[in-house]
Formats: C-alpha cells, sequence, structure tokens
C-alpha cells in the first residue's frame, strides 16, 4: 500500500494541485507537472526504507483511468529506427483509445517517449524517468544492445513488463531463462534474436544462394554486441552449405573508412559481401557503391530496412540485400499493410522493422491486459506467456521460460507458406524504378515482388 | 609561553564549531547537512513533496540516483581539481584513470568472480599506476605538451578496448558488473555521499596543508620549490597517483552501483574528459570545493533540463532533447562571464556583501582562501582570533 | 689563523695543490661547465671556510653564475667535483643541496607572485613531505614572521611581491633562503641597484648572520660595497681563477687590475 | 609472390593521396598554434562544420560548386569570429583557450546530434569512377583530394613567402614581440590566421565527408590526427606538417593494410606519444617556413 506510487499519486493528485497553486500562483507547466507527482511519490516515500525494490506495476490491480506506455528510442527526433519506435507507440495508443474493446476501462491510453541516445546510461536513467518519474505500465522500445543489457537490472528491479522492439542481443533471453523470477519481466517481440538473425541469413543463402549466384561470401559483420551471436549462428551453420567462406573480418566498431576492408574482399575472390551492419553501415554502403567495388553486397544491412535509405544515400544503397522484419510491400499478415499505410498517412512515410515490432508489442500487450482485466505485469507476464497474437509481422509468440531463448519471438523459417507460429523474416533488395528507390520482396516466395539485380559493374 | 600541541587543540576545535565559520562555510555545512538529510526529508509528509520539486527527477527514488550520480562526477571533477587546479599541468583526458579504475574493477568482478569490496582495489591500484605513467613524463613534458598527452592516452585506451572488445567491449563497454551494495535508493545514495564526504576531506585536509601550498608553488615557479629544498618530482608524481588513484576509486565504486557501468561514454568519452574541466573551471580551480560544487552542477543541469517539457518554436526541438546542447551552450557563456570560475566570484561578492573585504587579494589567493595570518582584516583569521578568546574562557583563562 | 693559511693556499696554489674533500665547508675541485663548446667554467677549484664571508668576485660573464649553480645542483658539471661538509655532492640536485643546508639567493628574483611575502617565506620552511598536517589548521607562522622582521620585511607581511620594492624582493629572497635553515648561504648581487643605506642594513644583516655561525658567499662583478663585509676575496675571469686572497690583496693585484681596466673594482 | 609489388604499389599511391589530405587537416591547426601560439581544440569541430556545410548545399539543391563555397566560406566564417568572440580576449590565458575551444566543438558537435541526429550522412560526391596505375584500382576523388591538397598547400606557401601579409604571418610566428616593433599588428595577422585555417579545415572536411560520409564525431579523430603531425613536425611549420603528415598517413596505411584494418586511427596516437616521449620538441624543431 504505502510503496503503491502511481496508484495513491493519482488519488492525491487533487489534493496537492491546490497547495501547489497556492505556492506558485503562476506557476509553470514544468513545475505543476513536477508537483503532481510528487506528490505521489511523496505519499510512496513516506515509508521509504522498506519499499527500496518493488515498481509501481506489480501491485497495481485492475486498469486505472490513465495507463501509462513508456517508450525507449534513440534519437526518436532525427533517427528514423527511433522515430519509427516512437511514432508506432503513439499510432497505438491512439488505436487503443479507439478501439472500444481494448482497455475500455481506462479514459486515456498516455505514451511517454524518451530518448537514448544509444547510450547505455542515458537509457538506463530514461527508463527509470519513465517507470519511477511517470509510473509507466509497461515500456518498451529499445534498439540498442548495449542498452538493452544496462536495462536488465533496472527492469527486474521496478517489476514492469518491457517488450523490447529493436534490440535482438540473446544475452537478455539467457538472463530470462537462468533467473525467470528476477528477469521475467523482459519480453523481446522483435526482431528474432541474434542467434536466429545469423541463423535466418544462413537459411537464406541455402534457398536462394543459387539463384544470387553467391558461391563464395566474404563475411562482414560489425563489432557491436549485437553481431557477437548474429556471427556465431553464421559459423555453426555455413560450413552445411555448399559456400565458401573466402573471408571473415570482425571490424572495429566505428570503422569510417572501409577502403583496406573492400581491397581485401576483392582480394579474397569473394562473389559478394555477407555483412552484419547497423551502425556502421552509411559509410559502408556508400563507399562500396561510390567505388563501385567488385562484389556483391548482402545480409543484415540495418539502415538498407530504411523506407527512405534510397534518397538518404543518393541511391548508394541500389543492389544491397539485407534481412527484414517487414516492408511496405510485403503482406506477411492482414495486418501488415494496413498499420503500413495508417503509419504513413499520420507520419508521410513509412516505418521501419521497429515501428512494425513497437506496434505489434503495444496491441498485444493491451490486449493481454484488457483479456485479464488488470495491468498487473505479474499477470500480464503469465498472459504474454500463453498468448498467440497475429501481428504485422506474423505470430507473436513466445519461447517458454524453460527455453534458452526465453521470452524471446519464435523464429520459424519457411518458404512457400507462412509459418504456424512465430515470424519468418522478409528479405528485400533495393531495386530502381523510374529513379526512385523501391525494397523489392525476393524472398519468401509467398510474399516475394521481384527477382534478384546483380550491380552491373560486377 | 603557551604549549603548542594545546594550542594546535584549541585551533582544531575552533574550526571545527559550525557557528563561528564565515558565511560561505556555513552554506556549506549547511548544504552537506541538507544532502545527508535528503533522503529522511523526502519521505516527510509535506516537507517531502517540496523536497523532490527541487530534486533533479520527477520521483524521490530518480532523484536520489541522479543526486548520487552527480556525487560521483563531483568526486571525478575533486580528483582532475587535486592535480590539474593545483599544479598547473592540465590533464585533458582524466577519464583515463576513471576507466582504468571501473573497467579493471569490473573485469575482476565479471571474470575472476572477485567480491566488489575486492576488486575496487585492484581498480584503485592499478589507477594509481596509471597516475605514474602519466605524472613521469609530466617531469619533462610541460603545458601544453602534456596536456597533449593526456588529451590522447584515453583516446589511446579506447583504442585498445575497441581492438581487444572481446576483452573490454569496445565502444558500448562492458555490461553490468555485481553491484555493491543491491540497488536500492537509499543505501546507494549513502554510498555516494559517504564516499563522496571521504574523498572531499582527504583533499581538503591535504591542500589546506603545506602539500597543498608547495602543489600551488608547483604550478607558480618550479625553482622556488628546488630552492625551498622540495622535491618538485616527488610532489609532482604524488598528486598525479593521488589524483589517479582517487579517480580510480570513484570509477571503480560507480560501476558497482546501479547509477554507473563501465561503459567508455561514462567512464573516458571526449565529453566526460571536458566536462570535468568545465566542472572545475566554472567552480573554481585549485579550491576543491569549487570542484565539488561544479561537479554537482554539471552533472545535474542536463538532468533538470532534461524535466522541461518546452518546445523552442521555431526549431521544433523539445528543451530535454536539446538538454546537453544548451548545456553545451550555457557553459560557454559561464566561461566567458567567469574565467576566473564561480566560486571566486561568489567568494567576493559575499564579502562585498558583508563589507568585509578587508586585504582582498589574499583571500581570493588560489587556495580558496587560506590565510590565518591577515589578522583582523581577513574572515578566517577574525574568527580565529576570535574564538581563541572563546576557548580561553571555556578553558579557564591561558597560562600568561 | 692557520684555517686562513690553509684556505689561502688552498684557493691560491690551485696549479700543483688539489683541493680535497676537506680543505673547507665547501669545497670545489677541477670544476669545469661547457655549454655546447663553450666553456663557462675551467678548472676551476676553492674552497670555503666555515664562518667565513666569501667574495666570489669577476666582472660580467665571467662564470660565476655557472659557477653557482654547478655548485647548488642547478646544472651538473661537465667535470670536477663538489664537496660540502666534507662529502661528495656533486651533480645532487638543488632541493637535495638545500636540505643539506646550502641555501641561495637568485640574482633574478623567483618568488611566488600568488602569496604573500610571508607566505613566500612560510613555503621554504616546510616539510620535505608529501603527507603532512602541517598547516592544515592555519597555524601562526610565528618563525616566518621573525625571518621576515629579521630581514626589514616585518611591516609588509601581508604584501604580495609585486607590491615590494625592488630592495623588498632583495630582502624576500634573503628571507626566503634563510627560511631553509641554511648553513652555507651564496648570495647572488645583493646590492646590485640598492642605496647606501640599504646597502649598510643588507650588510649588517650578513654580518650579523655570519655571527651566529652562518658561512657565506657574496657573489658582485666588483668589490664596492663588499669591502666592509667580506673576510677574503676570490676572482675569477674567463671562468678560471684570476687571484684570491684579503680584499687589499686582491685590490692591489695587477693581474685583477688589468682585467679590470685599471679601476673597475673601486 | 608477384602481388607483393601490387601490394606494396597500393599502399604507396594511396598513402601519397590520402597522406595529402592529412596535411590539408594539419596545416590550419599549425598555422593557428604557431602564429598565435594558442592550441585551437575546435580545429577537428571546424572540419566537421565544412563537411556539413557542404551536406546541406546538396540538400537545397546548390551542386558541387554550392557545396565546395559552402565547405570553405562557412568555416572560414566561423573560425574566424570564433578567433574575435572568444579567443582574442584569452591570448593570454593558452589553457583558458584550450577550454573554450574544446566546449565550442562540443557545442558544434551537439547542434549536429539534435538537428541531424548520430547517423552518418552522405555528401555529394565530388567526382566518381577509378584510375588504374599497374592494375590496382585507385579513386578518382583520392587523386582530385591529393592534387587539390597540394595545389592549396602550394599556394600557402607562396602566399607566407611572397606576400606582405604573409611576411606579417612569418614575423609573428618567429616573434610576436619583433613583428610588433616592425609596426606589424599580431591581431590582425591572427584573424587572418584563423580565417585561412578554418577555410583549409572547412575544405578538408568536404574531402572526407566526400570520401567517408559525414557525422558528428568526425572531427574528433582529425583533431588528434592534427596533433600528431604537428607534435612529429614541428610548431608552425608548414614543411614539418607535410613531412609529419607523410610519415603518419604511410604509416597508417601500411599498419591497416599490412596487419589489421582494426588498426585504423592507432598510428597517429602512437608516433605522438612516442615523439613527445623521446623528442618533445618534434622532429624538426619550430620553424615556421623556408
Amino acid at each position: 500500500m504505502v510503496n503503491d506510487g502511481s496508484s495513491s499519486g493519482a488519488g492525491s493528485a487533487n489534493g496537492s494541485k491546490e497547495i501547489g497553486d497556492e505556492y506558485n500562483g503562476n506557476s509553470s507547466k514544468l513545475n505543476r507537472r513536477r508537483f503532481i507527482q510528487a506528490a505521489g511519490v511523496g505519499a510512496a516515500a513516506t515509508g521509504f526504507a522498506g519499499c527500496l525494490g518493488g515498481g509501481p506495476g506489480s501491485s497495481t490491480e485492475g486498469i486505472p483511468s490513465e495507463v501509462t506506455i513508456g517508450v525507449l528510442a534513440p534519437a526518436p527526433e532525427n533517427n528514423p529506427i527511433g522515430a519509427a519506435i516512437a511514432n508506432s507507440a503513439e499510432l497505438a495508443a491512439k488505436q487503443i483509445n479507439n478501439s472500444d474493446k481494448l482497455l475500455s476501462e481506462a479514459d486515456n491510453v498516455k505514451v511517454s517517449i524518451k530518448n537514448t541516445q544509444e547510450s547505455p546510461s542515458t537509457g538506463r536513467q530514461r527508463y527509470r524517468a519513465l517507470t519511477l518519474d511517470e509510473g509507466a505500465h509497461m515500456t518498451t522500445g529499445v534498439f540498442t544492445s548495449e542498452v538493452l543489457l544496462q536495462l536488465m537490472d533496472p527492469i527486474a528491479q521496478q517489476q514492469t513488463v518491457h517488450m523490447t522492439t529493436g534490440a535482438a542481443s540473446p544475452k537478455a533471453s539467457k538472463q530470462v531463462n537462468e533467473n525467470y523470477d528476477k528477469y521475467k519481466y523482459h519480453f523481446r517481440t522483435g526482431p528474432i534474436n541474434g542467434y536466429h538473425l545469423g541463423q535466418n541469413m544462413v537459411d537464406f543463402l541455402e534457398a536462394k544462394g543459387s539463384d544470387l549466384g553467391w558461391d563464395s561470401v566474404a563475411l562482414l559483420v560489425e563489432n557491436y554486441e549485437w553481431t557477437n551471436p548474429v556471427q556465431k549462428a553464421i559459423d555453426d551453420h555455413i560450413g552445411d552449405l555448399d559456400v565458401d567462406v573466402a573471408m571473415e573480418r570482425r571490424y572495429a566498431s566505428g570503422t569510417q573508412n572501409f577502403g583496406p576492408i573492400y581491397d581485401s574482399v576483392e582480394e579474397s575472390g569473394a562473389d559478394a559481401a555477407f555483412v552484419a551492419m547497423a551502425h556502421t553501415g552509411t559509410p559502408a554502403v556508400v563507399q562500396w557503391a561510390r567505388d563501385q567495388r567488385p562484389f556483391e553486397f548482402g545480409g543484415i544491412h540495418v539502415l538498407t530496412q530504411l523506407p527512405a535509405y534510397y534518397s538518404m544515400t543518393g541511391g548508394a544503397c541500389q543492389y544491397t540485400v539485407t534481412q527484414n522484419t517487414a516492408t511496405p510491400q510485403s503482406e506477411l499478415t492482414d495486418k501488415t499493410l494496413d498499420y503500413a499505410e495508417a503509419y504513413n498517412e499520420a507520419n508521410d512515410g513509412y516505418p521501419v522493422y521497429t515501428g512494425y515490432i513497437t506496434h505489434d508489442a503495444i496491441m498485444q500487450w493491451a490486449n493481454v491486459a484488457t483479456e485479464r482485466g488488470t495491468v498487473n505485469s505479474d499477470e500480464i507476464v503469465k498472459g504474454l506467456e500463453e498468448s498467440s497474437y497475429t501481428g504485422t509481422a506474423g505470430s507473436i509468440d513466445y519461447y517458454g521460460k524453460d527455453h534458452k531463448y526465453a521470452h524471446d519471438i519464435k523464429y520459424n523459417f519457411t518458404t512457400d507458406s507462412p509459418p504456424e507460429t512465430g515470424v519468418n523474416p522478409v528479405f528485400q533488395q533495393w531495386q530502381s524504378e523510374d529513379g526512385s528507390g523501391v525494397q523489392e520482396v525476393l524472398h519468401p516466395s509467398y510474399v516475394s515482388s521481384a527477382d534478384y539485380q546483380a550491380p552491373p559493374w560486377v | 609561553m603557551t604549549d603548542n600541541s594545546q594550542s594546535r587543540l584549541r585551533l582544531l576545535l575552533g574550526k571545527l564549531n559550525p557557528l563561528g565559520l564565515p558565511l560561505r562555510q556555513k552554506i556549506g555545512v549547511f548544504g552537506l547537512a541538507f544532502l545527508i538529510a535528503l533522503p529522511l526529508l523526502v519521505s516527510l509528509p509535506v516537507v517531502g513533496q517540496f523536497v523532490v520539486m527541487i530534486l533533479p527527477a520527477s520521483s524521490w527514488q530518480l532523484g536520489l540516483y541522479n543526486v548520487a550520480a552527480a556525487l560521483f562526477f563531483a568526486m571525478f571533477a575533486m580528483s582532475w581539481d587535486a592535480v590539474s587546479g593545483y599544479t598547473g599541468e592540465i590533464s585533458f583526458g582524466h577519464g583515463l584513470f576513471f576507466a582504468v579504475g571501473g573497467y579493471t574493477s569490473a573485469l575482476l568482478n565479471m571474470g575472476h568472480g572477485l567480491s566488489p569490496w575486492i576488486s575496487i582495489l585492484g581498480g584503485v591500484l592499478l589507477a594509481a599506476l596509471a597516475g605514474v605513467m602519466i605524472g613521469v613524463p609530466a617531469l619533462r613534458i610541460e603545458g601544453p605538451y602534456l596536456s597533449l598527452v593526456t588529451l590522447v592516452a584515453p583516446l589511446i585506451l579506447l583504442q585498445v578496448f575497441i581492438f581487444m572488445s572481446d576483452i573490454f567491449g569496445g565502444e558500448q563497454g562492458l555490461s553490468n558488473p555485481d553491484n555493491l551494495i543491491g540497488l536500492g535508493f537509499v543505501s546507494n545514495y549513502f554510498l555516494a555521499l559517504g564516499l563522496f564526504l571521504a574523498i572531499f576531506a582527504l583533499l581538503w585536509a591535504l591542500t589546506r596543508s603545506n602539500t597543498g601550498s608547495i602543489l600551488t608553488a608547483i604550478r607558480e615557479d618550479e625553482d622556488a620549490v628546488s630552492a625551498a629544498g622540495l622535491s618538485k618530482a616527488k610532489f609532482k608524481i604524488f598528486a598525479f597517483v593521488l589524483s589517479g588513484a582517487i579517480g580510480g576509486l570513484a570509477g571503480a565504486v560507480y560501476v558497482h552501483t546501479p547509477v554507473g557501468s563501465p561503459t567508455p561514454s561514462e567512464l573516458m568519452s571526449v565529453i566526460i574528459n571536458v566536462e570535468v574541466i568545465i566542472a572545475a573551471v566554472l567552480g573554481g580551480m585549485g579550491t576543491i570545493v569549487g570542484a565539488a560544487l561544479g561537479g554537482l552542477f554539471v552533472a545535474m543541469l542536463p538532468d533538470y533540463l532534461n524535466l522541461v517539457e518546452f518546445t523552442v518554436p521555431v526549431l521544433g526541438k523539445s528543451i530535454s532533447e536539446m538538454s546537453f546542447f544548451l548545456f553545451a551552450i550555457v557553459t560557454l557563456f559561464l566561461l566567458n562571464i567567469f574565467p576566473g570560475g564561480v566560486l571566486r566570484w561568489g567568494i567576493a561578492l559575499g564579502r562585498r556583501a558583508t563589507g568585509r573585504d578587508g586585504s582582498g587579494e589574499e583571500g581570493m589567493a588560489a587556495d580558496g582562501g587560506q590565510s590565518p595570518e591577515d589578522a583582523g582584516t581577513n574572515p578566517v583569521a577574525q574568527t580565529m582570533e576570535r574564538y581563541q578568546e572563546y576557548y580561553d574562557n571555556m578553558f579557564g583563562g591561558d597560562d600568561e | 689563523m692557520s684555517a686562513d693559511t690553509r684556505a689561502d693556499e688552498a684557493a691560491t696554489a690551485t696549479g700543483d695543490r688539489e683541493v680535497g674533500p676537506d680543505d673547507g665547508v665547501l669545497a670545489v675541485e677541477g670544476l669545469r661547465k661547457e655549454f655546447g663548446g663553450l666553456v663557462a667554467v675551467d678548472d676551476l677549484s676553492f674552497a670555503v671556510q666555515e664562518q667565513e664571508i666569501l667574495g666570489f668576485i669577476g666582472p660580467n660573464g665571467a662564470g660565476k653564475s655557472t659557477t653557482f649553480n654547478c655548485v647548488t645542483g642547478t646544472y651538473p658539471p661537465t667535470a670536477g667535483t663538489v664537496w660540502y661538509k666534507g662529502e661528495e655532492v656533486t651533480g645532487t640536485p638543488p632541493h637535495e643541496m638545500v636540505k643539506r643546508g646550502m641555501a641561495r639567493t637568485f640574482q633574478s628574483f623567483a618568488p611566488l607572485e600568488d602569496r604573500s611575502v610571508l607566505k613566500n617565506v612560510a613555503l621554504s620552511m616546510m616539510e620535505d613531505t608529501l603527507v603532512t598536517t602541517d598547516g592544515l589548521l592555519g597555524e601562526f607562522r610565528s618563525d616566518a614572521r621573525e625571518i621576515c622582521e629579521r630581514v626589514g620585511l616585518g611591516d609588509r607581511l601581508h604584501q604580495t611581491p609585486a607590491e615590494l620594492p625592488h630592495a623588498g624582493m632583495l630582502r624576500l629572497e634573503l628571507g626566503r633562503a634563510l627560511g631553509t635553515d641554511p648553513d652555507l648561504l651564496l648570495v647572488d648581487e645583493p646590492f646590485a641597484g640598492l642605496s647606501g643605506p640599504e646597502v649598510e642594513s643588507v650588510s649588517e644583516l650578513l654580518l650579523e648572520l655570519r655571527d651566529e655561525g652562518m658561512t657565506l658567499v657574496v657573489v658582485d662583478h666588483n668589490m664596492r660595497g663588499l669591502l666592509q663585509l667580506i673576510d677574503r676575496a676570490i676572482v675569477i675571469n674567463f671562468g678560471s681563477l684570476l687571484a684570491a686572497g684579503t680584499p687589499d690583496e686582491i685590490k692591489n693585484n695587477p693581474e685583477v687590475q688589468e682585467a679590470y681596466l685599471g679601476g673597475g673594482l673601486e | 609472390m608477384a602481388s607483393i609489388l601490387s601490394v606494396a604499389l597500393t599502399i604507396i599511391v594511396q598513402a601519397a593521396m590520402i597522406s595529402a589530405l592529412y596535411a590539408l587537416i594539419a596545416i590550419g591547426f599549425t598555422l593557428i598554434f604557431g602564429v598565435g601560439g594558442v592550441l585551437n581544440l575546435a580545429h577537428g569541430a571546424t572540419i566537421t562544420m565544412g563537411a556539413f556545410s557542404a551536406y546541406y548545399a546538396g540538400q537545397f539543391g546548390l551542386g558541387i560548386p554550392g557545396a565546395v563555397l559552402a565547405s570553405v566560406t562557412i568555416p572560414a566564417l566561423f573560425a574566424g569570429l570564433l578567433y574575435l568572440g572568444m579567443v582574442k580576449r584569452l591570448e593570454e590565458e593558452p589553457i583558458m583557450v584550450m577550454i573554450t575551444t574544446l566546449v565550442v566543438s562540443v557545442v558544434i558537435e551537439q547542434a549536429i546530434v539534435v538537428f541531424e541526429g548520430t547517423t552518418s550522412r552522405s555528401l555529394p560526391r565530388l567526382i566518381e569512377g577509378q584510375f588504374h596505375i599497374a592494375g590496382s584500382t585507385f579513386q578518382n576523388l583520392l587523386g582530385v583530394m591529393f592534387v587539390v591538397s597540394w595545389i592549396i598547400i602550394g599556394l600557402l606557401f607562396l602566399f607566407v613567402n611572397y606576400t606582405k601579409t604573409g611576411k606579417g604571418i612569418l614575423a609573428v610566428s618567429m616573434s610576436h614581440k619583433g613583428a610588433s616593433l616592425v609596426g606589424i599588428k599580431s591581431s590582425r595577422i591572427n584573424l587572418i590566421t584563423w580565417i585561412i585555417a578554418g577555410a583549409f579545415a572547412g575544405i578538408a572536411g568536404l574531402f572526407l565527408g566526400s570520401w567517408l560520409t559525414a557525422d558528428f564525431a568526425m572531427g574528433q579523430a582529425q583533431l588528434v590526427l592534427s596533433f600528431s603531425i604537428v607534435v612529429v613536425g614541428g610548431i608552425g611549420s608548414i614543411r614539418g606538417s607535410v613531412i609529419g603528415a607523410y610519415l603518419i598517413g604511410f604509416l597508417e596505411i601500411a599498419t591497416t593494410n599490412l596487419i589489421s584494418s582494426s588498426l585504423q586511427g592507432l598510428a597517429p596516437l602512437v608516433v605522438l606519444v612516442v615523439v613527445l616521449l623521446v623528442k618533445p620538441e618534434g622532429l624538426f624543431g619550430r620553424e615556421f617556413a623556408e
């Protein structure tokens, strides 16, 4: 009772507002907002010695009149990946508020967006601001694996459901598996975890490698946390294929000049650079295309997934192939295109993969909360574990608590028909149509829209 | 004649009486008392609500965490001030020491399973060693050249971290090592405050003793120090080792709390190195107190800016979005107004206000106003004389 | 009496008799210092007796300051040996020499501009230890105050060096050197730019110090003003010894007169 | 193996071209250090500013001429204002200049973070295509970089040695007092130096951005590189800077090509530390121009 920050905050807000107005006659918006929250936590603080753990979500019963969804996004104002998280959360909240069925007891579903700046320390602090200052009932987002790993302890501390929608490191799910009671509040709605990403690349190469003509590849992996499991999965499985790994290079984080690396690729005689790139993607693609390096380019290239990337790079990303969660062209479920169009209408542009996933995460959470009639995190955890929700990216199902990837989204590779459970990512290529770029889907065949085109200079 | 040790005792007692302190020190004591009582204050029924309002967060929990993080940053700034503010050898890469301390302790804890209490010691030792490695070249290289070396040293370390990222985690750093005392808001706040006070007391005492005078003398003229029979090399290396060890200690404890983690952006980035300098310069270099206050200010200003939801009309950006950018602008502005440091400016202002200007230069001297000799002209001396009498009466008068 | 004779011998007979460690409180044998190819001091030997005031005289550029710098450890000598109190101290760093009881004043004054006269003197009285509680409580440095009074700065304790007149700076230099509690004091050009009465009062102070047991070496480029003060003088030119003896002997030495072009000495 | 020869050739040609850019990057920094006696820690940020000026010019559809013009004028103007607004009155306090310019660079970087984000931006490519030497392929852009850098350095050399203002710069760098005795106003000379340095940094930023892409932190490595080159080559020496740039350039290209591409950026740091520890006055001492 005493440490119930959010509910007592709502209760005492009116009284303290009067005090606040009395003392701050013309108080700014800042002061009033802070005062309202201060009133809530003031009550919480009364018994501070006894409530060092335990967040607002854990002991909440029922569905409050205002539901707060906390969103962590990297630079949502100018990073397309962060923007997709933030905008999709806003869109999902609007759809929930307009829906008669979802969270109908709540007068308002509010979204609070914080910028992680891709920095673990900032992310940690913003997460605490969402849960402690704003009393978020669930949190979502997070693009950078390093940020996510720094959040695992605060999430356990706050005992509030967090649904990751951008970071892929399986270390998080390992923690859930090994210390379930502590870390069970973490779910990864997408993308598929890092190991599966690597496996997905190999599966794709197995299915389409001969079509592409990639008999030998040079594996280029940027040195960040998320690529560790990707590289491990590729190393584990690529040997089963009839594909020669001509070169394998884990290059330094923050690499600007790809000249020496591409020289080595050329020397190795590989048909294609098989890549895992996110942070360093733009210099890599721009230098590959501008310097007309004589090899093809594909794998997981996060920035190439951006619908606006063609114009951002002046067309340099043409002919690059990347895995993606979904594209505006790929009708993975009947929700995919509806969502993409609604997003386009609201934001004048299509979302990146984090948008699809964030939308799925919030909608799934709202469904579970509605079903269970509560926003209590322990209840929601049970609900999410049992839930099978058809989202924009496929069927959103999670591995169980005893699986080594506990609470990660299920991955199932298929070619001709959608998997029964879990998701099956698409592979796309940037192709040019009348001078503008299109993300054509190459795989899986049930949503594919075009055939592969090799760069003309190769 | 008066027995020397007895008069020293009396002086000590006089120094410790808060009522007799000059205004600025009274404010300091009050501030410390406030920091110590903070967790209790926020839990009071009505008062707590107002106290939370002045914290750099909207909840008391995050408020305490943020203040704790700021206390760690203030420790970083004090460790910088101890060497750069006093000897005048400006370090542009003090993050080296924070990182060596923090990473060493984290790696010992995570890789070798040592308890944080032991691994922190390892971090301190290695950071002290790093102090030797910077301090010895500092005997030969001076001024801007030394600043270059210090600027480059953490960059080299970062390159090593990136090159061997299997061990050091590259640009994004390591994941969390064990916490010293769990996740508690209050307990971690007191951990930070306790370490802050210990480091502050140590550095304050050291810089107010003869050692401080000698270090500032090195800053002024190294030959004069030699001519006084003092080994400048010994004191210079000592300053670097002490600063490195303290910076390393703060860095090591920091990564074992819920507010810190061993990442380059928190311990050794260019921005951290700049912020540390800015904190000490704004607060007043070569005063320790200034570095402590400047550190708290620099660390908490972005937190406060983050709370502001106002959106700047033309730019379409919110204040919190631009918090670090605005912080840099404010800093630039302050640097241009108070190049000598806000603290000294504050002392001068306080003196003028209380009409105790006297022989101003003395109290304004670089050691932050240690000037007991100037009887009758300076607040410290006045206080001392007053309390000499006070204690004379109390102990039944002097022998004379 | 015998000591004087021995010193005279030591000082005059450099060619055929070497100076040894026991020839005086300070003994210098075969001192040589080169800068690049330039020889500043060439095979210079001399000894200083306890409790005397020795004049160390030579024209500008004769190598006086270089000799001083080699003796006090500022430069390592190219060749030669320096003994102090019977121990070899060649190349010992300056602060060590100070600790052994050899202090010097600088011709180009080097006081600390950031602190008061009193604190300048107090600095030189500090112990060479890293961690100390001394000074922490801001005790009156009564001994520092005494020294200031002694060198005639009793009324200027809290001024900064910049506020001092030229004579005051010189007094501060003396005070700083005295603060190290020296047995041997090397005084560099103490009378440069001083008025008659000022010269007199400084001379008095130096004599007083000698009477208390201190040994003094006073450097000057001529003997004006030194005559009343010194017991003995040695004259160097072009880095090597020209003459040694009592002031009268020096005055009448034809070589010295020639070096000073007949009459620079008085 | 026959490829040893071609590897060597590749390294030599690449290093020769890239080192020319390095020299261009460092010269502005050494000019300011030599003439004003202060370290401009905003030098790297000025380079970043040059790159982003070109980027914005491209966004506004001004084409390559517009990008070139913007990348020269905006950083030059900025450097001039920085000198007049802040550095001029701090000249007696080199440490405050270092701190202030460092904060200025943080302001510029953060402005880019706020308005453009942290992701890399691609600039208009100044020139497309490749050329071949003995079977090895090189980018035309690097060739242009090489030629333009050398032309600019040559012009600077002529300016300093054969014009009145240039000789003034030379005089001030040798002796501030002497220059003022013969009636040279050192503040005017300083201003000119800062403007020249700004323009050079801007061009360097344009080349770097066009070659590798641009991001907010791109200047940090360039600042360190400038330090290293200046320390190796000696303060205020144009010739020394060129030699230092070539030394570091060759070392870096050789290590990244032969050992590991992860060593990018390490060569200048190591050279810097070694030179500072072994020969702090630099390999060529202090000289301005010959």
